[in-house]
């Protein structure tokens, strides 16, 4: 042995564990308005100081302030604001509803909402987010009719997958959510794959990828972050860093040692680093990675930095790994209040006015909820058997048929 | 079984996932070179909470969190193996096992042949499998067919606490890569196909009394369930106890073999009972098409040509994805595991 | 087989090679959104020559090197075909396909099915499989079983020029994920499992006679290589050939069929044969154990039992790692295949 | 479609094809002894510049210049460059003995040999190389007997590995020398593994993996760099950029867009661009990643810029797809040659000397071919076939005592 100290295997701890006080001091915040906004044409080894600061447009005040306020019409906050809105009730009530036995699991994206509501406004309808199983924010700011929702969660007889996937584990071609996949680490790939295609047919149409801070240890991430640099698809890749991956904290996926939008700089291309709970800075952030993807200047890398609020799914109890009060103490604060607050603060909103649309919402939620009930819910009802054996391939072979003909259907 | 007499003398009632936590308890305790990690196992103690305590217990080193990267687990445990130690992993779900296919079958499982016995690879791959839990496409698969087939790697299925804990044991105390496949449907009670019955939890079974201290059960060795005269049921894992239940239905005098291990597979056993019996039927929950009931139809039917008295058939999982909301269709309970038993005898 | 009448007036003789980037040809001048990529296939043309002069002839993005990373490869090939293009992508070699193993059981084979029919993956995975050319333990296996047991996938071999091109063009243009996995030890010319003997080209082989134009051969529809009474032979890739010298060898009247996939089977066609001969041999060059052998040798007992005259055999590697040393040990060449069949027919 | 030009699909192409003129112009190489030497122990974020330079010591005229000078004994440079030279000259008989039929498939690691010659002199007995095919200076440096060597390669009797393995594919632990494996993706999560498991027993042993510029894009580089990072293995993980991965040039891993030492930044990892010709660089880098390893500093990424000289394998024609005199023009030379003249220029050699070493390494290696071929070469000796069925497992099962008995051996 030599003459110095053993070595020692490191293994990561988070700040705080159930009992422990909570403190996020040890995250540095950078002012609103304090990032620079390059050109969307200029080289990423100008831009490689962007993935260690924070992307933000609203501050302390609810103004919008720096160079990357999108300067959006007070209509389009509204929009964002209501899908946020409803993301956030539907996701209550659909956890109740898993309690109530109607469903067999559920996940919510509550303190994530800006992310798939911004994001979703800012693409057009032809192109294609490759999205996680928290982004419901994405359909909802399309109007993905509520009912669809309900019936797949409730996997009943007009679940629109016909019983074949899991409650929130959604499919929606038509409105630019491609499906989503129980296995955490193919979404990049297939996003710059579907990036990739439409760059040889010279189309326009860019691809959105999504992954959570957890699963950027896959392999995958990092072969489709490859790819895209290599054949500079137009695609813009989102880290959504909401701290937590299940039960370890996002010390387990490198956050100890660097940011997660530092990643980009591996493969040559620009990370930007954005308040995830800001849906201004996430429009512009998301706006000039579209128009640099649309522009052929490739990938952008988006590391979303936020806090996922509640637990990681209905099978989840987040009290028996972090303090139960670390929700209410992150500084970055609630992504619907803060646009609120900004929307009152530009005159275009006010308190009567948002519990009005927060009655509105619950009612069409209520009303949803009632006419999938009437459908039925899990075990009650449930899609005809015979589309088990369909969509296999396109044609059933052989064993579908007699396996079918076994069961009598 | 080897019962490690002195430890053993305190048996308790222990659920599956009970015992299954006191084999990696007695392995923790019994040699510091054994070593747990995988996502969420430590502090937390793991989402099904197999490793519960165990880091608390033995602190943050023995067992730990992991990034999310099956490859990278099974590759971290072939380095560590290479080194000495006797790494024991966990992987969330087995359907989440296909990322570390590669490392599993190019290297774990090849380690020793291809440096002649330089290197080896005594890892042990714990992971849930297995439906019944409406955990949809890729929370109820049960991928044993594509281990099996793999020289190199051992597969072991246990079926109840006591085996889970002696084969657990045996598995990490190997020297070889084990994958364990842990039936998730019986973790907390057997089961056997019924949905709609009441759910049955471990207490009161036989084979939940479960010694405290260190024992093994070999692997290798298959059971016999139940004894039988007429026709032979091979299953592992929690067809066992629905394969018992359908028998129970129809009345049959039927023996019931579970493996235990797929690989080592306990081929005298089997052979032993189809000789006498003259019939067979195969039960498991995998997609029937290439799954692992062809490779024991193919050994039993060459092996007891002469004895067999009607085909030897196989009930499996339709060759379908899973599918959510069609579980107990999919699932080959005893709905279809009766009628196959009746046909056995009616040839 | 569908001939495309117009374009296949003139027919050239045909290697394995020829064939199949004759294949590539005409499905890249047949549709533009038919693209090609894969580690060293681009400027170079492919390791084995497959895609030699495609990207001369069709430009830089229509037939592309890749970064050496095989999930990526089947990732982008996903996501490609989800956009609506029809990617042929080359895995190097079959034993380095398991890297993108979970994206193809769970992702290509799954799409569809999960999404319920609004993505599907149309790809093809060609990659150059089997032993015979002193490749070691990792140029050399054989890993069909692993992908016929996974619902969603189809699993096409071709064994001769005539039917690679037909089958592989078949394969393109289906819309669903095929794996095509190419006997690269048949690639220059038949091969009869005997290493000392002279070394075959194609030329003079009927099948190597190659129309030039666009044909398909269905995938799911085997060939009778061979008619016969005795005993019926099954077999696929390069196991044809060895298993017709060896029904040669022996003079015994059997019928040998050419698989041709194995997803879909041709069922039909195997139940017909063994129900006329009443015996049944299978043969592949994959480790015997829990290989495909044992789901045909399963599908045949099940279908025909009370037609068999002798169990069903299997001939296949030995359950050991392909040793490099050893191959004509471990190969399944006549010298196994011969005592089988004699076996089939003594009982 | 927007009025913006179409997206295009981007290929990448290396700068000569054959019949090009070659140039390296598009190659920045800073002048030896340019790059500053951090401490040992400085933090990751206070070295981000490295991986964009290129650590050199050897300047033109043969002189060690600059701080990463490893001042080394003359003594110790003489033995790597024998070990380099053994390399060479065995990699050239080895290569005429395939051509002989000799031998089913050899790799040589021409242009590329201070690599494992200097690292395997830095590190300790007790550590662990987790090599490619390319490290056959590893093992010249510890003086492997090169009967085993030829053995193996001719795969014949007295084969080391009892001819379970392809040539060159070596295992060898007692020189510290891990399993070579056939896919590409495995050693660093290996020697990861391997590292975490000595500071795991409070050990001082570490860890050095190696990957290809090519095999940097597989799934398993960036797992292993993960788990690295998170738990602060004390490894070394370098990148050998020879700039071809058989006939694909690195930008098809992502060459174009950076360099493989800037892989290190996505994993808050120190990343070293170092000249992989110049035997002191590589001496004195790998020396500082192995004391910052051993004093729990955890990994460090080395970037080895090299040149592959020669073709892929015995299976390989280089001039089909770069041009003929491409390695000519590599403006970082012979690590051979550089060496030699470094030695010269301090007065410790003279081609004389050199001749003579020539002439006794040819000699060395005609004596164990000749012993090799005693024993037999590819088909006419082979190990006994019992061995085919050993190693599967720690005991054979049933299946491999039946076959062994159908097999009568
Ligand atoms: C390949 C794979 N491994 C493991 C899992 C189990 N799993 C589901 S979600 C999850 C945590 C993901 O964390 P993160 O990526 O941070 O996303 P978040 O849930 O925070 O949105 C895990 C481990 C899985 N679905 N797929
Ligand atoms: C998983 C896997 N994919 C593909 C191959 C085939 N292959 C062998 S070497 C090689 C090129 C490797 O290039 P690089 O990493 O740059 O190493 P170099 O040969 O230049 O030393 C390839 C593609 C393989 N061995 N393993
Ligand atoms: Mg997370
Ligand atoms: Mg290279």
């Amino acid at each position: 042995m030599l003459n110095i100290p053993r070595l020692q295997l490191h293994v990561p701890e988070p700040p705080a564990r159930p009992g422990d006080p909570v403190s996020f001091d040890h995250i540095d915040i950078p002012a609103a308005g304090a990032v620079r906004r390059p050109d969307t044409a200029a080289r990423e080894e100008d831009m490689r100081d962007l993935p260690y600061t924070l992307i933000r447009v609203l501050d302390d005040e609810g103004r919008a302030v720096g160079p990357w306020d999108p300067k959006l019409d007070p209509a389009v906050l509204l929009k964002g604001l209501r899908a946020m809105l409803m993301t956030r009730l539907f996701d209550d009530r659909m956890f109740r509803a898993h309690r109530q036995g109607k469903t067999s699991f559920y996940m919510k994206s509550t303190g994530e909402e800006a992310i798939g509501a911004a994001q979703s406004l800012v693409l057009g309808a032809g192109d294609m987010s490759f999205p996680t199983y928290r982004m419901s924010a994405w359909l909802m700011a399309r109007d993905y009719p509520l009912l669809d929702m309900v019936n797949q969660i409730f996997s009943n007889a007009d679940d629109p997958l016909h019983g074949k996937q899991l409650p929130i584990l959604t499919s929606a071609r038509d409105y630019g959510f491609y499906s989503i996949s129980g296995n955490l680490g193919s979404r990049f790939g297939h996003a710059v794959g579907w990036a990739m295609a439409s760059a040889y047919k010279g189309d326009d149409k860019i691809a959105i990828g999504y992954v959570g801070d957890g699963t950027t240890a896959e392999g995958g991430v990092h072969e489709a972050m490859t790819f895209a640099s290599v054949y500079r698809a137009p695609a813009i890749l989102c880290i959504t860093n909401n701290q937590w991956a299940i039960s370890s904290y996002s010390g387990f996926a490198g956050a100890e040692a660097t940011t997660f939008a530092a990643r980009a700089i591996a493969y040559g291309l620009p990370g930007l680093r954005v308040d995830g709970n800001d849906f201004l800075a996430v429009w512009a952030a998301t706006q000039w990675a579209a128009d640099r993807a649309r522009t052929n200047h490739g990938t952008t890398v988006i590391e979303l930095f936020t806090y996922r609020a509640e637990g990681h799914s209905t099978s989840d109890d987040p009290t028996k790994y972090r303090p139960a009060d670390e929700a209410s103490h992150w500084p970055l604060g609630d992504p619907i209040a803060r646009l609120k607050q900004h929307l009152i603060a530009i005159g275009e909103w006010d308190e009567a006015r948002h519990e009005a649309l927060v009655a509105e919402l619950t009612e069409t939620i209520r009303v949803a909820v009632k006419a999938g009930e009437a459908v039925g819910t899990l075990g009650k009802s449930k899609p005809d058997v015979r589309h088990m054996f369909e969509g296999i391939f396109k044609e059933p072979d052989w064993r579908h048929i007699e396996q079918r003909n076994e069961m009598g259907i | 079984m080897a019962l490690d007499t002195a430890n053993t003398i305190s048996v308790r009632t222990m659920n599956m996932i009970q015992a299954l936590n006191s084999a990696l308890d007695v392995s923790l305790a019994h040699d510091p070179d054994t070593l747990i990690f995988g996502e969420d196992v430590g502090y937390f103690g793991g989402v099904f909470r197999v490793t519960d305590k165990l880091q608390e217990k033995y602190g943050l080193t023995r067992c730990f969190d992991t990034p999310i990267s099956e490859g990278g687990i099974i590759a971290t445990a072939i380095g560590m193996g290479a080194y000495g130690l006797r790494p024991v992993v966990e992987i969330q779900f087995a359907d989440y096992i296909l990322p570390a296919y590669d490392q599993l079958v190019s290297e774990a499982a090849r380690l020793r042949y291809r440096s002649n016995g330089q290197f080896w690879a005594p890892i042990t791959v714990r992971s849930p499998y297995g439906g019944g839990i409406f955990g949809g496409q890729t929370h109820s698969q049960s991928p044993e067919a594509i281990f099996a087939h793999i020289t190199g790697l051992k597969t072991v299925i246990p079926s109840n606490p006591y085996d889970a804990k002696g084969l657990l044991i045996a598995a990490i105390e190997c020297d070889d890569p084990v994958i364990f496949l842990e039936p998730k449907r019986l973790y907390n009670g057997p089961f056997e196909g019924r949905p709609d019955a009441q759910v049955k939890t471990w207490a009161g079974h036989p084979m939940a009394e479960v010694p405290e201290g260190r024992y093994t059960v070999p692997l290798g060795k298959a059971a016999t369930v139940r004894e039988g005269n007429d026709v032979t049921v091979l299953a592992y894992g929690t067809m066992v106890h629905v394969a018992l239940s359908a028998i129970e239905e129809t009345g049959i005098d039927a023996e019931l073999i579970d493996l235990r291990s797929i690989v080592p597979l306990d081929i005298d056993a089997i052979v032993a009972s189809v000789k006498k019996t003259g019939r067979c039927l195969i039960v498991h929950e995998a997609s029937k098409y290439a799954g692992f009931g062809g490779e024991l139809s193919a050994l039993v039917q060459e092996r007891c040509f002469y004895h067999l008295k009607s085909a030897v058939r196989r009930v499996g999982g339709w060759d379908t994805p899973y599918p959510h909301a069609f579980e107990w269709d999919y699932f080959p309970g005893p709905s279809r595991i009766v009628p196959a038993l009746r046909a056995c005898l009616e040839d």
